[in-house]
């Protein structure tokens, strides 16, 4: 699935490292089974030269981690950011995140990253070894023989509909850079806008009730990057371990949504890490393709330094109630 | 809330302190009745009013939460009102897409002169959340009596 | 031993929830997780519950107490409901192995009542696995997937599900299914373990020992030096504690309601920033201290305190579902050394 | 815990008529924190405060909640009763159970069970209340005002009258503005250089008042009564304290072919000039785009004739920092380009002309002398079109013109029609209009008089194109009045431009973090009730820079601001309201967002060390909010999504207090 290789990228980092450019490097390292791939932090070229890795399960955004990183020294750290990472790294830096001069940020090309869950689907359990062929993933099971599934066909539901292959941000680019797709991603949202109210209550309730509360969709967010989360801060009125389907994780999750509408860049982590499989990324592309439709185009993360559109506003905005019924199209 | 086999709502309503809670008094001052269930918090600005604040309403009880504000353009703050209407045209979109019932939410400007509006505001708005019945998809069981 | 047909299964669902709840393990889109058996619901295949079945003793959320104010005065109320007799069916050994080890926290004093009552209350059948995966790593810690422990222990084979009562509670409830299954000889059951046990000697974690950890080693491991870089990317999130089967941390908080003061109890996960927050403030600052907590827990603290039972089950949730995938293998591995490899 | 007293006011039967208050007031004796509770006749007489001042010591009261009428009639009242006795007066709420309870809900079952419910929240909230006390700060004695037009000029006359120093800044090198160009003024006919130039005389004597002209506004920090301002005197290359203004320079500079921007180059002037004889300061000024020594180093023909010594090729701008307690923004107003109002020929014909180039064309200082010709060939014009509302009104137009109403267009241009029609009676003059807007003390009479006793041709229609042919223009218009198509040889055609602030407006807004408009005008604090003060404290508005306005009108509101400014610098002490925002360094992670809504710019950015739990120092970037600049509308607490950012008086735990009482 990769344009650029493992190897692409650990030249690039061992030239970086021993150049004296940045003096760590912030990567993927390989794990037990291809793909677990945990992000680590390297500091020697050995250390790249074994355990760095790059393939298509190299899911993880790290633009999140540059404000610890960078607030660590004041030498540069290196970081690999695929497109839709360049995003939330320009969001982070719209709000005084992190360091830009501490970061040396290279940009590398993605056709997409494989979803561990589908790839089981796909092929069966107990994954033994996935190779990239070609188009395809050849996986090795306990149970069956060798099976080739193709690429396309085990995407992450964010890389089928990848709004953008585009870095926005870098300081160098390994390979070339792509552009920004007219993806299909509000296609799901627009489905559930043209159920009913009882349906779409029962849609979510369904959804929201498996909640457990462990806060991975959060911690992991690039936009969650709060020094404390209201929802930790027992000043806050809200603060609330417990679970409780009839209201707790409703609120847990609209508020949560709802402090990074214009500021999600809709990269997907939250669906990604999320042990209970909710489709917490349909509540932010909510607020996206809402914020789109009222207010005009608006990517969070295209630019540095724009302005979200809900710390803005025209004399001639749309009433909420209006914004109701152009909001779901049982309404009209 | 049943009081004499009859569903009667709580409803909640947020009004600026220049211009709508202004217009409230003004109802009272011209003796414009409007349903009791509505009980009135005054904030300084339509602006001050957070989405949890209107969860929170839902949570312990409210049936419905109505948000009272001065007409765009004439915000006390000059702009305060402006983001209130793209907070809560976002908001009550999303409830409304978790399949809240959109009825339960508004928001309405009135001015401090708008006292028969506000009246009336009331009026309708009571009368629509009744409609609806008790709020079930935004409650808390832990806080029902 | 008694068994009966795959498609009879139902006769025995049907006659266990006569008297009890029972509750199942079945797929949905979103995973396969335990669910009250209902007239037609599918026993799931597949090898793990999203959620551990810890949930049915100790809950996520429980409430302990409530006090209603009127006026000035405060009533105290025991709002515990009467607890009911229930069946939890298809436990797999890594699993059952979780209950021992909840056990030995809760059942010691001070006494959990709460949690005692929902362990009287239940019945535990069991499923030996027969297709392990690569995230199994149970016989790291002595259990054995195919031969799991439970008050009735069931194996299932291409028609049959067999069935073997091990406790008082598992012989009085096999007593109510005899109508619904018939005597049976263990030889396909024997069959089936001895294949499972060769499928289990290729598992890739099959080599994973936990020799080197273990009672008093907290000297040799508190202060190695890979804490920190097997902690630099955790999110300090819940995942792994939220799944994992025999993590039994909890907070205890009151919820005021308006009309009075409900005390609950809620999981807490070790990897929360606010965990063990004490007046003074907190004894753990650092992810690196949080995340050392939990595997030295696992690992050390917990078997020094319970004649060296550890207090993981190699069930592998964390696994699968951490959201940077580190887990306590990769631990293992780190700070175990070559040998563990 | 607090100590909370709840007194119940029956406001005669206006309240006791549907609310049970002792009931009220039984229920609320069981509140948390309730230690004392009573009713009343009437809590604001003297007796009813006298039993909360007595309640207060009796029972060492933190706090009170008064039930009764809204506190927008007695809040005030209730708050000095409180601090008599004295309890801060923010530890005092009022529960609202007249206007919006007893006197809005028929029966009493009802209206005491609401009262009850809003006594029940009055109590929460004040729980949750704590002593506020206003911020003060310091106010410096000195006012700033940028533009020196007659809307400047009035204002920083009216501000050193009343004895406080006045700094002006003017960008052009005399101030005088936009009025110095006209020649008579509607709707009496008197000169406008007459009634302006001896304010300006009075500006340049009046010890109060420093003129900085030739200058500009580089910085603005502070806040109310405490700006920081940096202000660029441009180079002028002339020494302003030895320049006696006799003009030889002007006359003996060779280079002559600069075109004169007070003419709106009609005609040409030196390279180093006076731009016109009644100037203030009365100053020479170096054009360094033209002057030959400037640009070449050889000439130096002014130095050798300036007999005072001062002129200076070596003048470098130079930047003067002041402290300020108030500034006024009198930015004015310029006409737009006719650049995209091909139609007109405005670009294609000399004799095409707006407004401002007529006025100097009949001005006897202006380009030829008072005489009305025409541009491109000095005759004299004998059909004149005069054209309304060029770019006004130009709602379907607006990537070309103003949606907006220039508002002196109407008035103006029947000036100038009858001055035409009255000095050359043998000119025929046609008025093309949407419609003729006349409000205004004797305007109506005004327009009327051009119609009726000066014949001029008001043909309600809009020109539709005017194509020059030989030395005519050709002019084609509508007549809506008689349906038909007109076309008219005219010799001139006059444009009513529209007026659009001017562009030095919007960068200054942007210093003084004051609101504008999309057209680019400044906001006011309030269109109805405070229309000379900019939502940003401090910052005043004078003339056209906040709408299109009359010299009349801009006189007005220039003294209007200026009675603002006087007020504020009458003060030694500035008391905020207490109740502003305020940022919980800890939770603050500095991301802007509060910054970005607040409508004052009192949020600010600082790096502050932070001692971690695990005993290292980190520097993070936090917000602080300027208690002084701060209204408290709470805007950026939402803004917020940490939650640091809370308002005093409103907080966050008070209103779901008062939210969770109500739902109870």
């Amino acid at each position: 699935m990769q344009k650029v290789t493992c190897d692409t990228l650990v030249a690039k980092a061992c030239e970086l490292l021993e150049n004296g450019t940045v003096d760590r490097v912030l990567g993927w390292k390989n794990g037990e089974f291809v793909y677990d791939v945990t992000p680590a932090l390297f500091t020697t070229v050995d250390d790249i030269k074994s355990e760095f890795v790059f393939n298509d399960f190299c899911g993880a955004n790290f633009s999140k981690y540059l404000i610890e990183e960078t607030r660590k020294t004041e030498s540069k750290v290196l970081v690999f950011l695929k497109p839709c990472d360049t995003y939330s790294f320009n969001q982070l830096l719209t709000e005084h995140r992190f360091d830009r001069e501490k970061v040396y940020a290279v940009g590398i090309p993605c056709e997409g990253m494989a979803d561990i869950t589908k790839v089981k689907a796909a092929a069966g359990d107990g994954i033994t070894a996935i190779k990239a062929e070609g188009e395809n993933l050849v996986i090795s099971t306990l149970y069956d023989d060798d099976k080739a599934v193709a690429c396309a066909d085990v995407l992450a539901e964010r890389c089928v509909v990848c709004k953008s292959k585009k870095h926005v941000a870098y300081d160098e680019l390994l390979g070339e850079d792509g552009d920004v797709i007219d993806s299909n991603r509000f296609d799901e949202v627009e489905k559930l806008e043209a159920m009913t109210e009882d349906e779409r209550f029962a849609f979510w309730q369904n959804e929201l009730s498996r909640c457990i509360r462990c806060n991975a969709c959060r911690d992991v967010c690039p936009a969650c990057t709060c020094e404390k989360c209201v929802f930790d801060n027992p000043e806050s009125s809200v603060v609330n371990k417990a679970i409780s389907d009839s209201f707790e994780e409703k609120m847990f999750h609209i508020i949560r949504a709802f402090h990074v509408a214009g500021r999600c860049t809709d990269c997907g982590e939250c669906s990604r890490v999320c042990p209970q499989n909710i489709p917490l990324h349909l509540l932010n592309r909510k607020f996206i393709k809402d914020i789109n439709s009222f207010y005009g185009e608006y990517q969070a993360g295209a630019e540095a330094g724009s302005r979200a559109p809900l710390v803005d506003y025209t004399t001639e905005d749309i009433e909420p109630t209006d914004a109701v019924l152009k909001g779901a199209s049982d309404n009209a | 809330m049943q009081i004499n086999g009859e569903f009667q709502p709580k409803i909640v309503a947020f009004c600026c302190n220049w211009c709508s809670y202004a217009g409230a008094d003004l109802a009272g001052n011209n003796r414009l009745a409007y349903p009791e269930n509505v009980k009135i918090i005054k904030v300084p600005c339509s602006c001050r009013v957070n989405p949890m604040f209107i969860l929170r309403a839902f949570q312990r009880g409210a049936d419905g939460v109505i948000l009272c504000g001065c007409h765009p353009g004439d915000c006390h703050y000059t702009s305060g009102n402006y983001y209130t209407r793209r907070r809560m045209a976002l908001l009550f979109s999303m409830l409304n897409y978790l399949g809240i019932e959109k009825e339960r939410t508004r928001v309405e400007w009135v001015s401090a002169a708008e006292g028969a509006k506000f009246a009336q505001t009331m009026n309708e708005f009571t009368e629509a959340v009744a409609a609806l019945g008790e709020n079930k998809r935004l409650e808390d069981l832990r806080c029902k009596k | 031993m008694r068994k009966c047909s795959i498609q009879n299964l139902d006769a025995v669902f049907s006659k266990i929830a006569e008297e009890a709840k029972l509750y199942i393990p079945q797929d949905s889109e979103k995973g396969t997780d335990y669910k009250e058996w209902t007239d037609g619901a599918v026993l799931s295949n597949s090898l793990n519950t999203n959620r551990s079945p810890k949930d049915f003793f100790f809950p996520q959320t429980e409430n302990l107490m409530e006090f209603k104010t009127s006026g000035k005065e405060i009533e105290i109320i025991d709002n515990r409901d009467e607890m009911e007799d229930f069946v939890v069916f298809g436990v797999r050994a890594c699993d059952v192995k979780s209950f021992e080890i909840l056990d030995r926290v809760f059942l010691v004093e001070p006494y959990d009542s709460y949690y005692a009552n929902r362990r009287e209350h239940g019945v535990i059948i069991s499923m030996a696995c027969t297709r392990p995966v690569e995230t199994c790593f149970c016989q790291t810690f002595g259990i054995d997937a195919a031969n799991p422990e439970g008050d009735i222990v069931c194996h299932k084979t291409e028609n049959d599900v067999f069935f073997n009562a091990v406790t008082e509670k598992g012989n009085a409830l096999m007593e109510r299914l005899k109508g619904v299954t018939e005597d049976a000889d263990s030889s396909e059951v024997d069959a089936q373990i001895e294949k499972t046990h060769e499928i289990m000697k290729k598992l890739p974690l099959a080599n994973l020992t936990a020799d080197k950890f273990g009672a008093d080693k907290t000297n040799e491991f508190f202060d190695a030096p890979q804490w920190k870089e097997l902690s630099q990317s955790c999110l300090g999130c819940g995942t792994c504690t939220f799944v994992c089967p025999t993590c039994q941390c909890y907070d205890i908080k009151d919820y005021n309601t308006g009309h009075g003061v409900i005390r609950f109890r809620c999981w807490d996960s070790c990897m929360y920033s606010d965990f063990t927050k004490m007046a003074h403030g907190n004894s753990r600052n650092s992810q690196l201290e949080r995340f050392r907590q939990r595997f030295m827990h696992k690992l050390v603290y917990y078997p020094t305190n319970n004649d060296g039972l550890f207090s993981c089950v190699g069930c592998g949730r964390c696994l699968a579902k951490c959201p940077i995938s580190m887990n306590i293998v990769k631990v293992m591995k780190t700070l175990g050394g070559k040998d563990n490899e | 815990m607090q100590r909370i007293g709840v007194f119940v006011c029956w406001c005669g039967s206006n309240i006791a008529g549907t609310v049970d208050v002792q009931a009220v007031s039984d229920a609320l004796q069981n509140e948390p924190g309730v230690v004392f509770s009573t009713n009343y006749q009437y809590m604001c007489s003297q007796a009813g405060q006298d039993i909360i001042k007595n309640a207060i010591a009796e029972h060492k009261l933190t706090g009170i909640v008064v039930c009764s009428c809204s506190p927008r009639m007695h809040e005030a009242t209730f708050r000095k009763t409180a601090a008599a006795a004295g309890l801060n007066p923010y530890m005092v709420e009022i529960a609202n159970i007249r206007e919006q309870c007893s006197w809005v809900h028929k029966d009493m079952p009802t209206g005491t069970e609401k009262a009850i419910i809003l006594g029940k929240a009055a109590v929460a909230k004040v729980n949750l209340n704590a002593p506020l006390k206003p911020g003060e700060s310091p106010v410096t004695k000195r006012a700033l005002v940028i533009g020196g037009g007659i809307a400047g000029i009035q204002t920083a006359l009216d501000i050193a009258e009343a004895g406080f120093p006045v700094d002006i800044v003017e960008k052009k090198p005399t101030i005088g503005g936009k009025m110095a160009q006209l020649d008579k003024t509607f709707p009496t006919l008197d000169c406008a250089a007459c009634i302006l130039t001896p304010k300006m005389v009075d500006v340049a004597q009046n010890e109060n008042i420093r003129i900085f002209s030739y200058s500009e506004v580089e910085e603005v920090g502070g806040f109310v009564g405490n700006f920081d301002v940096k202000i660029r005197k441009k180079a002028r290359f002339v020494n302003e304290d030895i320049c006696t203004g006799c003009g030889i320079c002007t006359e003996k500079c060779p280079q002559k072919k600069v075109p004169n921007e007070f003419n709106l180059g009609m005609d040409n002037r030196r390279a180093i000039y006076i731009p016109f004889a009644q100037a203030v300061p009365k100053v020479a000024t170096i054009d360094a785009d033209y002057c030959t020594m400037l640009k070449t180093g050889k000439c130096g023909v002014c130095s050798k004739v300036c007999t005072a010594g001062a002129i200076d090729y070596t003048q470098k701008d130079e930047i003067i920092e002041e402290k300020y307690g108030a500034i006024v923004a009198a930015t004015g107003f310029n006409p737009i380009s006719m650049d995209k109002f091909d139609e007109y020929a405005y670009n294609q014909s000399k004799d095409v002309i707006t407004s401002l180039e007529f006025e100097r064309l009949t001005n006897a200082a202006g380009p030829s002398a008072g005489k009305l010709v025409r541009p491109s060939d000095g005759k004299h014009p004998h059909t004149i079109v005069f054209v309304q509302c060029v770019g006004s009104r130009c709602a379907a137009c607006a990537e070309k013109g103003k949606e907006y109403c220039s508002k002196i267009c109407c008035m103006y241009t029947a000036k100038h029609a009858m001055l035409t029609r009255d000095k050359y009676p043998d000119t025929d003059v046609y008025v093309f209009y949407i419609d003729v807007r006349t409000p205004g003390k004797a305007f109506d009479e005004f327009y009327r008089r051009a119609v009726e006793e000066y014949g001029v041709h008001y043909i309600k229609g809009m020109v539709g194109k005017v194509s020059p042919e030989g030395d005519k223009l050709m002019v084609q218009a509508s007549d809506l009045l008689a349906n038909k198509q007109l076309h008219i040889e005219a010799d001139l055609v006059v444009l009513a431009a529209a007026i659009e602030p001017d562009k030095s407006a919007r960068p200054l807004a942007t210093q003084l973090t004051a609101s504008m408009d999309t057209n680019d005008f400044f906001t006011e604090a309030h269109p109805k009730l405070r229309p000379v003060e900019s939502p940003t404290a401090g910052v005043f508005l004078s003339g056209t820079c906040q709408g299109p306005k009359d010299i009349p009108e801009t006189v007005s509101q220039a003294s209007a601001a200026a009675a603002k400014v006087i007020g504020l610098l009458a003060k030694d002490k500035l008391t905020g309201n207490p109740c502003v925002a305020g940022s919980d360094e800890l939770m603050c992670n500095g991301c802007s967002s509060c910054e970005r809504v607040c409508p004052y710019g009192a949020i600010t950015y600082v790096d502050k060390e932070f001692r971690m739990p695990d005993r290292t120092t980190r520097v993070r970037r936090v917000a602080s909010v300027n208690e002084a600049v701060c209204q408290g509308c709470g805007a950026c607490t939402v803004a917020c999504p940490s939650g640091a950012m809370d308002l005093k008086g409103f907080a966050t735990k008070q209103i779901i207090a008062e939210v969770d009482a109500i739902c109870r």
